[in-house]
C-alpha cells in the first residue's frame, strides 16, 4: 500500500488502511503488562503508571496480576538464581502473543550485582527479550520510550510471509525449559538455543 | 555501667562462666564480651533478665579463616662459638574459627546498653566439623532469622534453634557463600567480567 | 481454637503476588478462610550486597546502600556513613549535619506517604490513595534530583559530610514543599482516618503485644504502635536531633490502625523537624577536610552504627583489618526482623487480613534479602 | 366498506422482542466467531505442559484445591439461598401490590410468616453465627 496514495486519499477525508495495520494498531495500543516487580526498577515502574508520567496514554496502565491475562512481562529488577525458575515459568504461562521488556541493568546483564553468587547475569539467558532499557533504575521516561519501541516493533509485524512474528509460527516454541536448582547454581546455567553469549561470539 | 561491671556481675550471676573482654581498636571503642560457648545460653538469659538487655538488635557471623602470623623473634644462639643475637621470623599458624557477634541494647533500663551496644561474642571450635553454637533464639526472638542467615551463609550450626533452615539460598544449595574461601561455580561470566 | 473437620488447604502467596510488596513468599495453611500456619520464605532478591561490599572499598559501597531499602536511599547512606565515621573517628561539620537531617526527614515524608498509599492499595482501594501519595512523593523526588542528580539512587553522603552543597534556592523549594505538605496530610486524613471501612478492616487486626515486640526486635513505627517509647532519634540522639523539638507518637493497641496512625502522626512530627532545620541551617563547609574518601584505611577494629530509618533501626556493623576493603560488612535489616512476628500477628485472621497486616509492617525486599 | 384503511398490519406483539433478541445474539456472536476464525486461520495453537499448569504465583502448584471445606460455609450458603429466592418471590407481589385483593395479601402473608419462622429457627440453631 504506497504511502503517497494514502496521504492523497486522506486529504479528501478518505481513510484507507490494510488489514494488517488495523490488526497491529489494535494490539499495540492495548498491551497489558503483568504486575511483576522485582526490585528498585519496580518502584520506577509504579511511578510511571502514576499520575505524573501516566502510562495510560499508551494503553498499558492495566496491570494484570495473573499471567493468563497479561501479554507483556516487564522484568523490572535483579533476577536472582532463586527467582529465575519462577520468572521462566510465569513467562511460559502467559498466552501468545507475549513480549518481554528487560528493565534496568540488572535484568539485562546482572547490573551492579553482576558478581554476586546468587545473581543471574541477565534474563535473556532463559527467555527471549524484546526491548532492553538500560539504567539503574531507568527513569520513567525511559520506560515510556521502551513502550514506544515495543509499539513500533508490533506495528512492523506482518501477518503472513516468512517474517511473521514468533506467535504466528507454529514451529517456534511458546515455552522454554525451566531451570532447576542445582548444588552450586542453576542447571542448566543458560538456555543455549536462545542465548548466544556476545563476548564468546566475539572471541570466536 | 561499664563492661567490666557487667563482666563481674556475669561471673557472679552465672557461676563458672568463662568471660573475657576483647578490646576494640577503632575509635568507636565498642569492646566486647567473649563468652565461652558452653555457657553462652545461661549468660544470655542472665544478661536479659538481670541486666535487662532485652533488645538483641543485631546477630551476625564473622568468618576468621586460618591465619599465618609471622613475627620477628630475637633469639640468642651460639653460632660457631660466638653467641649472637639472631632475628628469626617465626610463622605461627592461628587456627581459624567462626564467630557469632550479638549487639545488645536495653529499652526498659536506660543506664546500660543505652547508646552504645553491649557486644557479646561466641566462637566455634574450628571451621570444618566442630561448628556448633548455642542458639540464643529462646532468649531473644529477634535472633531467629539472623541465626538462620548465619547458618545459611556461614555454616554455623545452632542447637536449640526452633526452625534451622536455609533462609536466603534455596534448600538444595550446599555451599556457604559468605565464607572467605568460597569458590563460586565456574559461571563463564565471572572470568569475562573480571570478577574475583 | 479447635477446628471443625474441614481439611487444611495449603497455598503459597508466592514470589509474584500483588500484595507482597516485591518478591516475598508466604506459605499459608488455611482452614477455610482462617490462617492456621504462615511461614515466610525469603531469598528471592538476595543480591549478595555484603559479599560485594567485602570485595570493594568503603567508598564503593555507598551506591550499593542506595539499593538496600530502595525507597529511602538517603537514610541508608546516612546509616552507612555514620558507621564508617564511628569506625574511622571522623567529625561532620555543622552545615552537613543540618543537610543530613533535612534530606533524611524528606525521605521519611515520601516513605510514610508511600506506605499509607500501598496499605490502602492492599485494602482494596486500588490506585486512588496511591495516586495522591505518589503525587507528593514526586515533589520530594524532584528535590532529591536537583540536589544529588538522581531521583531514587542519590549516592549523596560521604564519610565526614555530604557530596554537594544545597543552594539557597533549593532550600526555598524545600520550605515551600514542607509548607504545602500539611495541606496534603489534612486532605489525606480527612479522606482516610475517619473512613469506617478502613477502621473496620484495621482495628483489632494483627495485634502485637509490647513485650513480644521488644523480644522479637521489632523496631520503628511498628514498635511504637505497641506503646514502646523507643525512637533512635531520641535515644541515640545521633546527628543533631537533640536540637529539634518534636514528639514521638505512641500507639496503645498495637494493631494495624495504630501502625497506620503512627505513620500519619510521624509525618506531622517530621514536618516540624523540617521547619526548624530549614529555618536555622548555618552556612559553612559541608565536608570534614581531613576525611579521606578514596584511600580510607580505618585502623583495625570494628564499629556498629545505627539510625532511625523510616522502616526501623537500620544498623551497619563494620570490621576493618587496616586494608581499604572492609573485612566484614553487615547490614542490620529492620524489614527482615520486623517480619519475625508476622506469623504471630496473622494467626486466626482471614487471608484478606494477612495482606493488610503485611502492608502495615511496610517491608522492602531489597533490605529484607540484601 | 370498500377498501379498508391502509392501517399497518398488526404484527405479532412478540416480534420486536424476538428481533431484539436475535440482534443481541448476532451482535455478541460476530466478534466471537471472527476471533475463532482468526485463531484457526492465523495463529497456531501452542499448548504446552508448563503453559497449562496451574498458576500458583510462579511456583509449581502443590496440594489440591478440591478439598472438604469447613461445614459452616455450606450452611451459610444454603441459608442465604433460601432468603434470596424468597426475595425474588416477593417482587411480583410488591409490583402488583396496589391491585391486590385481601385474599391475595393473606396468602402472601402466610408465605412470608412461614419463612420468617424458618429464619428464627435457624438463628436459634446457631447456624447464623460463624464457626460455632
Amino acid at each position: 500500500m504506497d504511502q503517497d496514495l494514502k496521504t492523497e486519499l486522506s486529504k479528501h477525508g478518505i481513510f484507507a488502511t490494510t488489514f494488517e495495520e488495523l490488526y497491529n494498531w489494535g494490539r499495540k495500543n492495548s498491551v497489558w503488562p503483568l504486575t511483576f516487580g522485582l526490585a528498585c526498577c519496580a518502584i520506577e515502574m509504579i511511578a510511571t503508571t502514576m499520575a505524573r508520567y501516566d502510562l495510560a496514554r499508551f494503553g498499558a496502565e492495566v496491570f494484570r496480576p495473573s499471567p493468563r491475562q497479561a501479554d507483556l512481562m516487564i522484568v523490572s529488577g535483579t533476577v536472582t538464581k532463586k527467582m529465575a525458575p519462577q520468572v521462566v515459568r510465569l513467562y511460559n504461562q502467559m498466552p501468545e502473543p507475549k513480549y518481554v521488556i528487560a528493565m534496568g541493568a540488572c535484568a539485562i546483564s546482572g547490573g551492579p550485582f553482576r558478581d554476586g553468587y546468587n545473581v543471574l547475569k541477565g534474563i535473556d539467558r532463559y527467555i527471549p527479550v524484546d526491548v532492553h532499557i538500560p539504567g539503574c533504575p531507568p527513569r520513567p521516561e525511559a520506560l515510556i520510550h521502551a513502550f514506544m519501541a515495543l509499539q513500533d516493533k508490533i506495528s512492523a509485524q506482518h501477518l503472513t510471509g516468512e517474517s511473521r512474528p514468533r506467535h504466528l509460527k507454529a514451529e517456534l516454541p511458546s515455552e522454554f525449559p525451566v531451570p532447576d536448582f542445582g548444588e552450586h547454581g542453576l542447571e542448566p546455567a543458560q538456555n543455549d538455543e536462545i542465548f548466544h553469549n556476545p563476548l564468546k561470539v566475539l572471541q570466536g | 555501667m561499664t563492661l567490666e561491671e557487667i563482666k563481674t556481675r556475669l561471673q557472679t550471676g552465672v557461676p563458672g562462666c568463662r568471660v573475657e573482654i576483647v578490646v576494640n581498636g577503632s575509635p568507636s571503642a565498642q569492646n566486647s564480651l567473649l563468652i565461652d560457648r558452653r555457657d553462652g545460653l545461661a549468660a544470655a538469659r542472665f544478661l536479659r533478665d538481670d541486666i535487662q538487655l532485652d533488645f538483641c538488635s543485631n546477630a551476625t557471623a564473622v568468618d576468621w579463616p586460618d591465619r599465618e602470623k609471622t613475627d620477628k623473634v630475637k633469639t640468642r644462639q651460639v653460632v660457631d662459638g660466638v653467641e649472637k643475637e639472631i632475628e628469626q621470623t617465626v610463622k605461627t599458624r592461628i587456627p581459624g574459627y567462626l564467630e557469632m557477634v550479638y549487639h545488645l541494647f536495653s529499652i526498659t533500663n536506660r543506664e546500660v546498653g543505652n547508646q552504645e551496644p553491649v557486644v557479646l561474642r561466641m566462637r566455634t571450635g574450628n571451621r570444618t566439623d566442630d561448628v556448633t553454637l548455642p542458639s540464643l533464639t529462646p532468649v531473644w526472638r529477634s535472633a531467629e532469622f539472623q541465626e538462620r542467615e548465619a547458618y545459611d551463609l556461614f555454616g554455623v550450626e545452632f542447637e536449640g534453634h526452633p526452625d534451622l533452615r536455609r533462609i536466603l539460598m534455596w534448600e538444595g544449595f550446599t555451599d556457604h557463600p559468605m565464607r572467605k574461601d568460597y569458590v563460586p561455580p565456574p559461571d563463564d561470566e565471572r572470568e569475562i567480567s573480571g570478577g574475583q | 481454637m479447635e477446628y471443625e473437620q474441614g481439611e487444611i488447604m495449603e497455598i503459597s502467596m508466592g514470589p509474584q503476588h500483588p500484595s507482597t510488596h516485591g518478591v516475598f513468599r508466604m506459605d499459608v495453611r488455611l482452614d477455610g478462610e482462617r490462617v492456621v500456619r504462615l511461614k515466610p520464605v525469603f531469598g528471592y532478591l538476595h543480591r549478595n550486597h555484603e559479599k560485594l561490599a567485602e570485595a570493594g572499598s568503603y567508598l564503593a559501597s555507598i551506591p550499593y546502600t542506595d539499593r538496600l531499602d530502595y525507597l529511602c536511599s538517603m537514610t541508608n547512606n546516612w546509616g552507612y556513613a555514620l558507621a564508617v565515621e564511628k569506625l574511622a573517628g571522623l567529625a561532620v561539620p555543622e552545615r552537613a549535619e543540618y543537610i543530613r537531617v533535612i534530606v533524611a526527614e524528606l525521605t521519611r515524608l515520601q516513605n510514610h506517604a508511600g506506605m499509607v498509599g500501598f496499605l490502602l492499595q492492599d485494602m482494596g482501594a486500588s490506585g486512588t490513595p496511591l495516586m495522591y501519595a505518589f503525587r507528593e512523593r514526586e515533589r520530594v523526588l524532584d528535590l532529591f534530583e536537583t540536589l544529588s542528580g538522581a531521583r531514587m539512587m542519590c549516592n549523596y553522603m560521604r564519610f565526614g559530610g555530604v557530596r554537594v552543597d544545597c543552594s539557597e534556592e533549593w532550600l526555598n523549594q524545600a520550605r515551600k514543599l514542607t509548607g504545602g505538605f500539611n495541606g496534603f496530610l489534612d486532605e489525606f486524613e480527612q479522606m482516610l482516618t475517619s473512613n469506617e471501612i478502613l477502621m473496620a478492616r484495621t482495628q483489632g487486626v494483627g495485634v502485637l503485644p509490647p513485650e513480644l515486640a521488644i523480644n522479637a526486635g521489632v523496631t520503628g513505627p511498628g514498635l511504637r504502635a505497641s506503646g514502646v517509647n523507643y525512637d533512635l532519634r531520641k535515644v541515640d540522639r545521633y546527628g543533631i536531633y537533640d536540637r529539634f523539638q518534636f514528639r514521638v507518637p505512641l500507639g496503645d493497641h498495637g494493631d494495624v490502625f495504630d501502625r497506620y496512625m503512627m505513620r500519619v502522626l510521624e509525618l506531622r512530627e517530621t514536618l516540624k523537624i523540617l521547619e526548624q532545620a530549614l529555618r536555622d541551617i548555618p552556612p559553612g563547609p559541608i565536608m570534614d577536610p581531613k576525611a579521606k574518601l578514596r584511600g580510607l584505611r580505618p585502623k583495625v577494629g570494628e564499629a556498629y552504627g545505627r539510625i532511625e530509618s523510616p522502616k526501623g533501626e537500620l544498623g551497619f556493623y563494620l570490621i576493618s583489618d587496616g586494608t581499604p576493603n572492609p573485612y566484614r560488612y553487615r547490614v542490620r535489616p529492620p524489614s527482615l526482623i520486623n517480619l519475625t512476628v508476622l506469623e504471630d500477628m496473622c494467626l486466626g485472621h482471614n487471608i484478606a487480613d494477612v495482606v493488610v497486616i503485611l502492608g502495615s509492617i511496610d517491608i522492602v525486599m531489597g533490605e529484607v534479602d540484601r | 366498506m370498500g377498501k379498508s384503511l391502509p392501517i399497518a398490519p398488526v404484527e405479532h406483539p412478540w416480534a420486536t422482542i424476538v428481533a431484539l433478541l436475535v440482534a443481541a445474539f448476532v451482535f455478541g456472536g460476530i466478534p466471537l466467531s471472527l476471533a475463532w476464525v482468526w485463531a484457526r486461520l492465523f495463529s497456531p495453537p501452542k499448548p504446552g505442559v508448563q503453559k497449562n499448569a496451574i498458576y500458583e504465583c510462579g511456583l509449581e502448584a502443590k496440594g489440591d484445591a478440591w478439598i472438604q471445606l469447613n461445614v459452616s460455609y455450606y450452611l451459610y450458603a444454603i441459608v442465604f439461598l433460601i432468603f434470596d429466592v424468597e426475595a425474588v418471590f416477593l417482587l411480583p407481589f410488591a409490583a402488583a401490590y396496589s391491585g391486590l385483593s385481601l385474599g391475595a395479601c393473606l396468602a402472601m402473608l402466610v408465605f412470608l410468616l412461614l419463612l420468617v419462622e424458618g429464619l428464627i429457627w435457624a438463628s436459634q440453631k446457631g447456624v447464623l453465627t460463624w464457626g460455632s
